[in-house]
C-alpha cells in the first residue's frame, strides 16, 4: 500500500480523497493555489505544498508545479481526483515516467477514452450498443453525407477530443449538412487543436443513465449499477439518483455483465463510468466513458455500500479487484444527490464571493461533502460547486423527503445558491413520480 | 439596497484591502471622497479564514515574512545554493547582488532554473537550506540596500 | 416616518457593508454627503447571528424596538386591553401611567394575570392588538414623561 | 396525523425534532430563552416564542410558559425531547388536561418509571432480570441489614427517586451499613423530597448495555436490539455503538423476545430506552427504563434504518405499531457515536463560550447532529453537547476507522472540546478489540 499520497486537485473532494487515504492509513501531501491558502484541504491534508497563483493554469493545471511538488514531497502516488488533470494521458504517462502512481487507468486506456471515435468504435466492439453513426473520423462532407443518409436525420456531429458542446452541431434538415459540417470542423479545430468530427443519431431529449464500474490490474471489472442523471442544464447536473426510475433489478444485472465483460476485455483500470442515452423506447446507447470518479459518486457508494475512491486507491496498490469488492454488490435502499452551486437561481450566473455563514444540514439519511466555511470564498477561478448534499431513504419518496428537509434546513450565507432551484425540482409532479429525461429543466422553467 | 450617492465599488476596495492585510482600520481620503473602514481585532480573529490557518508553509510564511526586500520562489522545487556540489554558492551573506543576478538553482522535473535577483543590494539573509524543497512564492533570500 | 432631509437609501447602503462585511465602523464621505456607522459591542452578534437569525417574532422586536420607557410582557400568554369583553380598557393613547398602575392583561394557562406599569408617565403608543399572543419580553405599550 | 407541533427543546435534539416534522409534513413552533435567541432550532421552525430568561428554571422548564406558548401558537401536540421535562409526569399530565397530545408515554407510566423502586418492581413482575435487592422501600436499618445479608455484599443503596448519584452509597463492609443508610437517607431527602431508599447488588465495573424499545397505544411493543454504552466518565457517555461486542443475534434476539412482551404488558408506548449493567459472567440486570429518546438514539437509526424520532410522532398520532414498524427489524453494519462536548480534555470542566469557526466532518459513512456554527456561544446554563458524531462501517473496524478520520477533519475552534480524549479512546487497544467495561476510562486515564 502507498505511504503517501499527493492529491492534485482542490475543494470537496480533495477533501474526499483525504478521508480516504486517512481511512488507509496512508500520508497526504495537498497542493493549493494561493487562492486556496485557507482551505480545508490544506488543513486537513499531512502536508501542503503551494504551486503557483490563482488561475488554474498557473496551479491545479500546472503539471511541472505538481510533479515537482510530488518529488519534493516524495510521494509514490497522485490522485487527481476530477476534472482538472483526472483524464489527461500525457500527465498520467509523465507520473509513470516518475516512477509515481497515477491513480486512475493506464495513459493509454485514458488516450482511447479521450478520443470519442476510438471510444465508440472500441465499446462497439466489446459489445456495448452503441448509436448508429460513423465508425470512425469523417474526412470529407461526402463521407459525412453518406453516413447521415444511412443513420437517418435528425444526427448529431461532434468533435473527436471533445467536450462540452464545442464543435457540436445538431443537423434535422440534410440541406444543412454540408455548412453544420464545415462549422463544426472549425470549431473543433480550434478548440481542440483537431477539427476530426465523427457521427450519430440524434436523440431528443433523452434520459442520461450512467454506470459505475470498477477493475483490477489484471483485467477483472465489476459493474456496481446505474445512476439516473437526466437533471442537467446546460449540459450541467444539477440532481443525480441512484437507481435509476423504472429501470430493473434484471436489467440491471444484465448491464453489469455486459460492461463487467466489455472493459475487462479493454483491459479498463481503476475506477470509470460509462455514460449512456436512453431513448423513448428505453433502449440505451454508449455516449463515453468518463476515466475517473465522478462528481456524484456518493449516490452509488450510499445504496451499495462500497466506499469508491478507497477501492482506487487499493486497486491502484495493485490489489485483486476480489480483495476490494468481495462478493456480489446489491443496492439497498434509494440515494438522490443535489449539487449546491454558488449561481443565481434566475440567471444561473455563477455567484462567486465569501460565503458570510455555513451550516450544513444533517441528521437522519443525510450525508455532506463539501469544502465550505463560514469565512470562505468561493473563488472565480474555479468551479461553483459549495456542498454536495445526499439524502438515503428505503424507498425513494422518503430520499425525496429528506432531501426537501435537508436543502431547508440549510444555511449558506454571502453568496446566492442553486438550492431554490432544486428545491423547485424536488416539488415538480414529474419528478416525483420519476418520469423525466434531459429536456426537464427547460420544461419547467418554460 | 442601491444609493446613486454612495459608491459602494470604493468602499469594497477599501475592504478588500482590510480584509486581504487582516488590518483593524484603512482610512482613505482623494479629492472630494473620504472613506474609513475599522474592525476590531476580535471580529477578524473570528471571521474564519485566520481560524481555518492552512498548515505549516502558509502559516510559517505568514509569521516569518521577513522584513527588507525578499528574493522569493517562483516555482516549486529543490533549491541549490550552487550549480554543482563542486562549485561555489552563488552569493553568500553579505555578498552584493545586482537585479538579474543568478542567486541560486532551484531544481524541478530534472530542469536547473537559474533564479535571478529582483533586488539590488546586499545579500542579509538567507531563508533555505541548500537542498531543501521549496513551494510557489517560498522567500529564498532577504536583501538590504548596500 | 420618512423624512426628505435624510437620505435613508445612503445610510442603508454603509450599513449593508458593515454587515456583510463584519465590520464595527464604517465612514463613508463625498461632496456634500458624510456618513458614518458603527457597531461595537454586537459585531459578535453581526458575525453569523444576524445571518442566522432567529424567526419573525424577535427579529421584528429589533427592527421595531420603540423609542421612550417600554412595558414589555413578563410572560408568554395572550394580552387584553381589559378584564372583560364589556368592561373599558385599563389604559388608552394618551391616558397618564403611575407605577404599579395595572395597564392590561395576559392570560397564561387560563389565568388572567394583571400586568401593572413599570413607568410614571402617558400612554404614547400601544405596540400589541388585544386577544394577540405575546412573548416573553415583547414591547406592550410606550410611554412617555408627562 | 398533527398539524402542529412545540418542540419543548433547545440545541442538536430540537434540531432533530424539527426535522423529523418536516419530513411528516407538520409544522414547528420553537420555543426558546433570550440566551438561545440566535440558535438554529429558532431559525429553522416554522414559528419561534421566547418563552423566558437563560435559567432552565426560566425557559426550558418553565411549565406555565410552555403550556402558554402552546396555547397562543395553537399546537396539537409537545415534544419534549431528552432532558429537561421529558419525563416530567406532571407535564405530561397538563398537556394532557389542556388537550395538547405529550408525545411520550402516558403520565401514569412516567410516574411508575421515575419511581426506581416501582420500576424495577413492575420489571421483575414483568420477566426482566433484575439484581437481587429490596422489593420496596426499605424503611428501617433492621429492614436494610436483612435484605443485605440475603443479597450479599457489596450492596448500593440508592435513592427511590434518585439519579445522578446523589443518594447513592455502594457498601462493602456490613459494618458501614448502618451509616451509609442514614447519610443516604439525608442527602435523598434534600436532593428529592424523598428519603426512601432500595438496594441491590452492586456490580464492580459493569458493561452498560441498553435496549432500543417503540410502542404503540394499542398494547404492542417492539425492542429494536442494544446499544453497547459502558465508554463512561462520572456516569456521563461519552461514546456509544451498536450492535454491542461479543452480543450475539441469537441472545439479541431472545432479549428483544422477553422485552417486547414484558413492556407490551405493563402498556408501555412510544419510544424509551432499558437500561441494563452486564456482569463478568455475562448476565443482565435491569436498572432502569428512561422514558424518552436518548442521546445516543442515532446509533440504532444508522444500523436498523428505522427513524426512531419520526416513529415517535406517529405512534403519538395513533398509529398502530404495525404500520410504524412493518416486518421484522434487523441490524447491519457497525455503528459509533461521539459526543463532542465543549469541555476541557484534561480537567473535564465545561468550557463555555463562543465558537469562531466550525466545519464539521462529512464524507463517506459519517452523519453529524448539531445545533453549532461559526459564531454560535455555548452558554453555560445549558448541557455542553456541540455535536454528536456518527460513523457507520460495513463492520466494526471500519466505523472506528472511519470515526477517526471524522474527529481528525472536525474543525472546531472558540472553545476546547471532548475530541482530543475520544481521539485517545479510539486508540486503545482494550477498545480496539471491543472488550471494555464501565471501568475503562478510569483505567485508561489512571
Amino acid at each position: 500500500m502507498f505511504d503517501r499520497v499527493l492529491i492534485a486537485n482542490r475543494g470537496e473532494i480533495a477533501l474526499r480523497l483525504i478521508a480516504a487515504c486517512r481511512d488507509l492509513g496512508i500520508g497526504t501531501v495537498a497542493v493549493y493555489s494561493t487562492a486556496d491558502r485557507d482551505s480545508l484541504h490544506v488543513r486537513h491534508a499531512d502536508e501542503a505544498v503551494c504551486i503557483g497563483g490563482p488561475r488554474s493554469s498557473e496551479s491545479y493545471l500546472n503539471i511541472p508545479a505538481i510533479i515537482s511538488a510530488a518529488e519534493v514531497a516524495d510521494v509514490d502516488a497522485i490522485h487527481p481526483g476530477y476534472g482538472f488533470l483526472a483524464e489527461d494521458a500525457h500527465f498520467a504517462e509523465i507520473c509513470k515516467d516518475c516512477g509515481i502512481q497515477f491513480i486512475g487507468p493506464s495513459p493509454e486506456v485514458l488516450r482511447m477514452m479521450g478520443d470519442k471515435a476510438r471510444a465508440r468504435r472500441a465499446a462497439k466492439e466489446a459489445g456495448i450498443p452503441v448509436l448508429p453513426g460513423s465508425v470512425g473520423p469523417l474526412a470529407t462532407s461526402a463521407a459525412v453525407r453518406d453516413c447521415a443518409r444511412r443513420v437517418g436525420f435528425p444526427v448529431i456531429l461532434k468533435a473527436v477530443s471533445g467536450g462540452g458542446g464545442r464543435g457540436m452541431r445538431i443537423v434535422r434538415d440534410p440541406d444543412d449538412l454540408e455548412d453544420a459540417f464545415h462549422q463544426a470542423q472549425r470549431e473543433a479545430g480550434a478548440a481542440f487543436g483537431s477539427g476530426d468530427l465523427y457521427l450519430e443519431r440524434f436523440v431528443e431529449n433523452p434520459r442520461h443513465i450512467e454506470f459505475q464500474v470498477l477493475g483490477d490490474r489484471y483485467g477483472s471489472v465489476v459493474s456496481l449499477g446505474e445512476r439516473e442523471c437526466s437533471i442537467q442544464r446546460r449540459h450541467q447536473k444539477l440532481l443525480e439518483e441512484a437507481p435509476a426510475n423504472q429501470f430493473g433489478a434484471e436489467r440491471r444485472a444484465r448491464m453489469n455483465q455486459v460492461l463487467s465483460r466489455a472493459l475487462g476485455s479493454i483491459g479498463y483500470s481503476n475506477a470509470g463510468t460509462v455514460e449512456f442515452v436512453m431513448d423513448d423506447s428505453d433502449e440505451l446507447y454508449f455516449i463515453e466513458l468518463n476515466a475517473r470518479i465522478q462528481v456524484e459518486h456518493p449516490v452509488t457508494e450510499v445504496v451499495t455500500g462500497v466506499d469508491l475512491v478507497r477501492s482506487q486507491l487499493l486497486l491502484a496498490a495493485g490489489e485483486p479487484l476480489q480483495a476490494v469488492v468481495p462478493g456480489p454488490v446489491d443496492l439497498s435502499g434509494h440515494a438522490i444527490e443535489c449539487r449546491i452551486n454558488a449561481e443565481d437561481p434566475e440567471t444561473f450566473l455563477p455567484s462567486a464571493g465569501r460565503v458570510t455563514q455555513f451550516a450544513p444540514p444533517g441528521g437522519c439519511g443525510i450525508r455532506v461533502d463539501s469544502a465550505a466555511y463560514a469565512g470562505w470564498t468561493v473563488h472565480p477561478y474555479y468551479d461553483s460547486l459549495v456542498a454536495k448534499i445526499v439524502a438515503r431513504g428505503t424507498n425513494r419518496a422518503e430520499a425525496i423527503q429528506r432531501m426537501r428537509r435537508a436543502l431547508g434546513m440549510c444555511v449558506l450565507e454571502g453568496i446566492k445558491s442553486s438550492i431554490p432551484l432544486q428545491l423547485r425540482i424536488l416539488e415538480e409532479p414529474a419528478f416525483i413520480e420519476g418520469r423525466y429525461d434531459t429536456g426537464f429543466i427547460d420544461r419547467m422553467l418554460a | 439596497m442601491a444609493s446613486n450617492r454612495v459608491d459602494r465599488e470604493a468602499i469594497e476596495a477599501v475592504v478588500e484591502i482590510l480584509d486581504e492585510r487582516r488590518l483593524t482600520e484603512v482610512e482613505y481620503e482623494v479629492e472630494g471622497l473620504r472613506v474609513r473602514v475599522a474592525r476590531s481585532g476580535t471580529v477578524v480573529a473570528a471571521d474564519g479564514p485566520p481560524a481555518v490557518a492552512p498548515a505549516g508553509a502558509a502559516v510559517a510564511e505568514a509569521e516569518e515574512r521577513p522584513s527588507g526586500a525578499v528574493i522569493s520562489s517562483p516555482m516549486v522545487g529543490t533549491f541549490y545554493v550552487a550549480s554543482s556540489p563542486e562549485s561555489p554558492p552563488f552569493v553568500e551573506v553579505g555578498s552584493p547582488v545586482s537585479k538579474g543576478q543568478v542567486v541560486c538553482i532551484i531544481e524541478a522535473m530534472k530542469l536547473m532554473n537559474e533564479i535571478e535577483s529582483e533586488h539590488e543590494g546586499v545579500v542579509a539573509q538567507r531563508l533555505v537550506e541548500n537542498a531543501q524543497g521549496v513551494e510557489y512564492g517560498q522567500p529564498l533570500f532577504r536583501v538590504e540596500p548596500a
